[in-house]
């Protein structure tokens, strides 16, 4: 097939590629939020959906995320699928109150008379010269709360099936999109509508001396190093944890069984991050056959700072393969 | 020129039960007015056994609705089937009218869950009672939104206290209400307290239906102890909602009766002197000497009423008794759908844990 | 009888700079008017070159001011030292009047925290610009309860948009701050368009005055292309608090002549027409109009102006480039008082890893 | 001295014991929040000082959590101290956005011109047959900000010090007081003024053959356990975490790396909790010298269930015993 011929989407099309699909074939999809309709949002992942859905399930809301966080519980409940926008993550915060105490329980307080098969998709993420606050990746408060789901597609590919899949999903899902890696390594995807599962990590690379588990952008990152210290020889199995909440222990472990050493990224201050989760998780399975301490390379504890000092902030494919070295070496 | 405002307020009944001016032509059916009346009185006597059963340790806190009786009914009466209701948890008295069962209300605040999953076909789609403040108004916008992007002629009507209309949830929601012209109909109980914050510390405004004004929606009072102005205005918010005229914001002036909840005692911080002169507004008495005074109903009535909401409060007391113990994976099977195979080994313990109390216990 | 509700309004200037009626007794102060023009001017001027930074690379994203300068000098001008502004992201014009320095904005938008922390004794305690809407009409309140608690005769003045006014932050900003009465001035900076949302679709009250009206407090709306009708009524407000009289909302009617930020394309959600139309209005020219008509400007004054406002312009843009890069561990040193010793070791792991890069890059 | 002259105390009485020392001893310090003037407190933890302070010093706020949080913040920009109550730890969200994105980085974002001299009080945790929402332990949402303090005392002297500390300290702290002992086991307290660190835990029972970790409630049942397991023979050392972030890992390290053995009780919902923190941070200190896997005795991953579960909900001794069995059994 001749280059030209190639359909070729970055990770920002895909998800509007899996909008467009989710609200053809389903006519309970909603979307909402701030500039989703006319401008087709900020970041255009909504682009053209107004213009094929209509003013009534393309909703561009007045600027209030409590609102939106409330509004969507209660269309959930009637049974709509809102596919509601957070502009940034770190503009999710007035929301909180309705994801955590109410679409995160309806189906449990009302003993699954009703419930809350909402997304909240949202951009997070440092490195592409924001303002402040729209460098965020809290995806460990959501994390932290039962009820919930949180995943974060780390390419176009898993971008398209797991959002499609988050919206068919019965429960509330946070849906959390790398800004850095919206316009990054376009592939080539079909718009076939398939669905990826929500309970499985991606293991992206295969490996036998070590596991490097991240998600978000920082997969990208860890890609890169499992490439420069496969040419030092070392074999290292890259796995995209993908769906953060509930954790997909099973695959994780497995892979550390087999390598022995485990390293994880995230772009994530380090204190109660969902690093410590996998790592805690981990050690109680596989302790025994684990042949170094599980390194965990993370921004450190302080707000993302301005863009000027971003690039320190964010963990670089050197730090990796500094942590894998560590690992590999450890006595 | 300051800004001015003027808010509409609609009272038919005085305190003693007297007319101020003609009934509106609804009123003008005795029976209607009798089963009004019966269900106040019968949402006051479960009220009190709710209470009882508090003090007895056999249910836990409860937010007793005494004194609300009028607005709650009234919503209940008028509400279609089919209409939703978003509740807070003062609101017994429109959820037993729509069709909410005793024992489940009594399930709820003896601390199970079950109490929230309503057996009655016409509130499958009610909310429970919603605890944190006013966050249900937006539920309500979500539901109405609903209607509306499906055509339907539905109305969502949501109630909350004076003290939620400070809550920015209520302030978003009717903006979005106006906004999008939705089909939902918010009740303020104004009963003048928000635990042991008076109305006049909550907002300086004279009038907390004048909030309606901000997000360019109509707004009025009414007095909330008179049956009569209740459920007019009610009944015009509805009609308006549902023929797509747009949301109302209804504030009824009432007053908080009882303690904020079995857990509380207001006698810490207000007076005497002002509960009284609450007791002599209230509506249930007003009611009665409303249809006393016109001959709709005399002692004979008020026993053979008595006698028979009791028997029902019993039944349904003696039926929450009667409720077997919930399954032990209940607290996990309702979390999602499905329960995550990734929290397989929690299920395990969790019903290991919880079976082997249970034996201990015996 | 439904709600109804008369918002003030006022304007001095029609937009060819033609009087309506007669000027408050203040404006009778030919330096004052100059000196306001001049401002306005040289914001512009800083606004343009901040574009034009960004344009080349050499700040990141900036939010213009085109279009808001009347609003932002006024109050720059209006407030006292010991006042507080607790400004939004688009307050260049009032940050820069207050004594904020044009390198310090330049390093804000440049990506550099050193450009919040303000060397000018006269803005000390003034807030950064906020970002997360809204939010920062909650801060002024409690800087105002602060002044109220000590018994301080100072004003707290906080800016928003349009969009802002749907935000809880804000409404329940009016309602504290009308319950405490407290010295606070919420100016709506209504430039009609909050990213591609229209004032229109973001509330369906005619004006946004209007929902001082739930909070009980002032509210008016102004002609925020007006410099008279801005300077007075801020100034009537500010007078208000000071003296202990409560708070007021003012909203200004503008336009943002720009795009939202330079990360926005403004001609993919609004039309030419629309534009241009605004363009006829705009703050700068109307008073300049004004103040040709008067004799009190004229073109050789523009010229001398202008230079000398692009003589300061460069020089801040030259000490803002020539600012050293930060300290390795400023990004460390702010979080806390003192940096905890339980994070001691990655403050080690930040320190190399800074310094290692640093070095790597030269 | 008699037994009457002891002047025992709760740890409600205690918080308010220390709220009236920082109200006489600085003028500086407010106390805000709902009901907390007239009635004191719906726990009566700031009982009589609307008496003694007055008006302007305790303040009934309107509802709205949101409010509270943006106020406190403008009130400390100007160098008050305000103590701030949210009734319940389940109706904190509506305030996240300003801990978060405000109080948690005034000082950094101005490089330190303003800053957030702030406390915010709030009651947390189950097992007082409380209505929903009245029931939380969300503790690791906070602990994973950075620029916050977490603090979480579990007695009535550690309220009295710890709270009196942290309306010193120059930066945010969240101090969550567990309902559950607001008035168990009284103490003997002296209104000294004495303050506590912020930066220590506190040992409780020292031994040799395990570390027992917790904080809040459960601090209660491990001591408990402790000395059901002393009876045994097994020497269990008891540590009070109490600050929660940032976390005094040094005094951890140092028991652990003494007793080999490792249990972390926490009430909050296992995943991503501060309890993976801890595991975490110790394995990658003192995995040498660890005999066993570190056990988690936490809640599962569930809302926390109305009453009549409660108990199943909460670590019981019982598992906390059987998790150190493990431990100490472990091959
Ligand atoms: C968000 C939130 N904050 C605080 C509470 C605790 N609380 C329960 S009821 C109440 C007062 C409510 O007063 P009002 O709205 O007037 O309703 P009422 O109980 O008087 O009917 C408070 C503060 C809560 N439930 N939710
Ligand atoms: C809480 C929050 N939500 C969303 C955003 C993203 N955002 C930045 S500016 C803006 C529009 C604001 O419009 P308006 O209040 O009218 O102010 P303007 O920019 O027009 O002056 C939005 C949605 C934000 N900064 N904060
Ligand atoms: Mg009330
Ligand atoms: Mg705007």
């Amino acid at each position: 097939m001749s280059e030209q011929h190639v359909n070729k989407v970055t990770l920002v099309e895909a998800v509007n590629m899996a909008l467009r699909r989710a609200m053809r074939d389903d006519p309970s999809v909603v979307v909402l939020g701030e500039d989703v309709g006319t401008n087709g949002g900020v970041f255009r992942a909504t682009l053209g959906l107004r213009d094929e859905f209509g003013f009534k399930r393309v909703l561009d809301t007045p600027l209030a995320e409590t609102m939106i966080g409330g509004l969507s519980v209660g269309m959930a409940a009637q049974g709509l699928k809102p596919v509601a926008e957070i502009q940034f993550l770190g503009f999710i915060y007035a929301a909180m109150e309705h994801v955590v105490s109410h679409a995160a329980r309806l189906r449990n307080r009302t003993r699954g008379r009703l419930s809350c098969p909402l997304v909240i998709r949202s951009p997070m993420g440092a490195g592409i010269r924001a303002p402040e606050h729209h460098c965020e990746s809290v995806e460990a408060m959501f994390a932290h709360i039962p009820g919930l789901r949180v995943v974060i597609p780390s390419s176009p590919a898993r971008a398209y099936g797991l959002l499609l899949a988050a919206i068919d999903d019965p429960d509330p899902v946070i849906f959390l999109e790398p800004t850095r890696l919206y316009r990054m390594n376009p592939q080539v995807l079909e718009d076939t509508g398939q669905r990826l599962p929500l309970d499985t990590c991606f293991t992206l690379r295969e490996g036998s001396d070590l596991t490097l588990i991240s998600w978000g952008a920082s997969v990208h990152e860890s890609l890169q190093a499992a490439a420069q210290l496969a040419e030092q020889g070392v074999s290292v199995e890259v796995i995209d944890v993908a769906c953060v909440k509930p954790l997909d222990l099973a695959t994780l472990e497995a892979s550390v069984r087999k390598t022995g050493r485990c390293v994880i990224v995230h772009e994530a201050p380090r204190s109660c991050a969902v690093g410590a989760e996998i790592a805690s998780s981990l050690y109680e399975r596989v302790w025994l056959e684990l042949l170094a301490p599980i390194q965990r390379v993370t921004a450190p504890d302080i707000p993302p700072p301005l863009f000027r000092m971003e690039q320190h902030y964010l963990p670089q494919v050197a730090d990796i393969v500094q942590a894998c070295d560590d690992a590999l070496n450890y006595a | 020129m300051p800004l001015t405002i003027k808010v509409p307020y609609t009272r038919y009944l005085a305190p003693d039960g007297t007319l101020q001016g003609s009934l509106p032509a609804w009123a003008d059916d005795p029976a209607l007015l009798c089963r009004l009346y019966k269900q106040m009185r019968l949402t006051r006597l479960f009220d009190q056994k709710a209470i009882a059963l508090q003090r007895t340790g056999r249910i836990g806190t409860y937010a007793s609705t005494l004194g609300q009786e009028a607005i709650g009914v009234a919503i209940g009466e008028l509400m279609q089937a089919d209409d939703v209701l978003v509740p807070y948890y003062r609101d017994t008295a429109a959820q037993l009218r729509r069709g909410v069962r005793m024992e489940e209300i009594l399930l709820y605040w003896g601390g199970d869950e079950r109490g929230c999953a309503y057996a009655d076909p016409a509130v499958q789609e009610d909310f429970p009672p919603c605890v944190p403040i006013a966050t249900q108004a937006l539920h309500a916008c979500g539901v109405a939104s609903a209607f509306k992007i499906r055509g339907e002629h539905r109305v969502a009507v949501t109630t909350c206290g004076d003290g939620a209309t400070s809550k920015g949830d209520f302030l978003e929601a009717l903006n979005v209400a106006g906004a999008w012209h939705l089909p939902v109909v918010f009740v303020v109980n104004n009963n003048q307290w928000a635990i042991s914050v008076p109305r006049a510390m909550q907002c300086a405004a004279p009038t907390l239906a004048q909030k309606a004004a901000g997000a360019g929606i109509a707004g009025e009072q009414v007095d909330g102890n008179d049956m009569f102005a209740v459920y007019d205005r009610v009944q015009a918010a509805l009609e308006r909602a549902r023929r797509g005229k747009g949301p109302t914001l209804i504030e009824c002036l009432s007053y908080r009766l009882s303690d904020h909840t079995t857990a509380d005692d207001a006698s810490r911080y207000r007076s005497e002197a002002e509960l009284k002169q609450a007791w002599a507004e209230e509506p249930l008495k007003r009611l009665q000497s409303f249809l006393v005074q016109h001959r709709l109903w005399d002692e004979s009535h008020e026993q053979a009423w008595l006698s028979e909401a009791q028997t029902r409060i019993q039944a349904a007391v003696t039926a929450y008794e009667a409720t077997a113990a919930q399954a032990p994976a209940d607290p996990l099977d309702y979390v999602y759908a499905q329960w995550p195979s990734a929290l397989a080994e929690q299920r395990a313990q969790w019903l290991e844990r919880v079976s082997h109390t249970r034996t201990q216990e015996g």
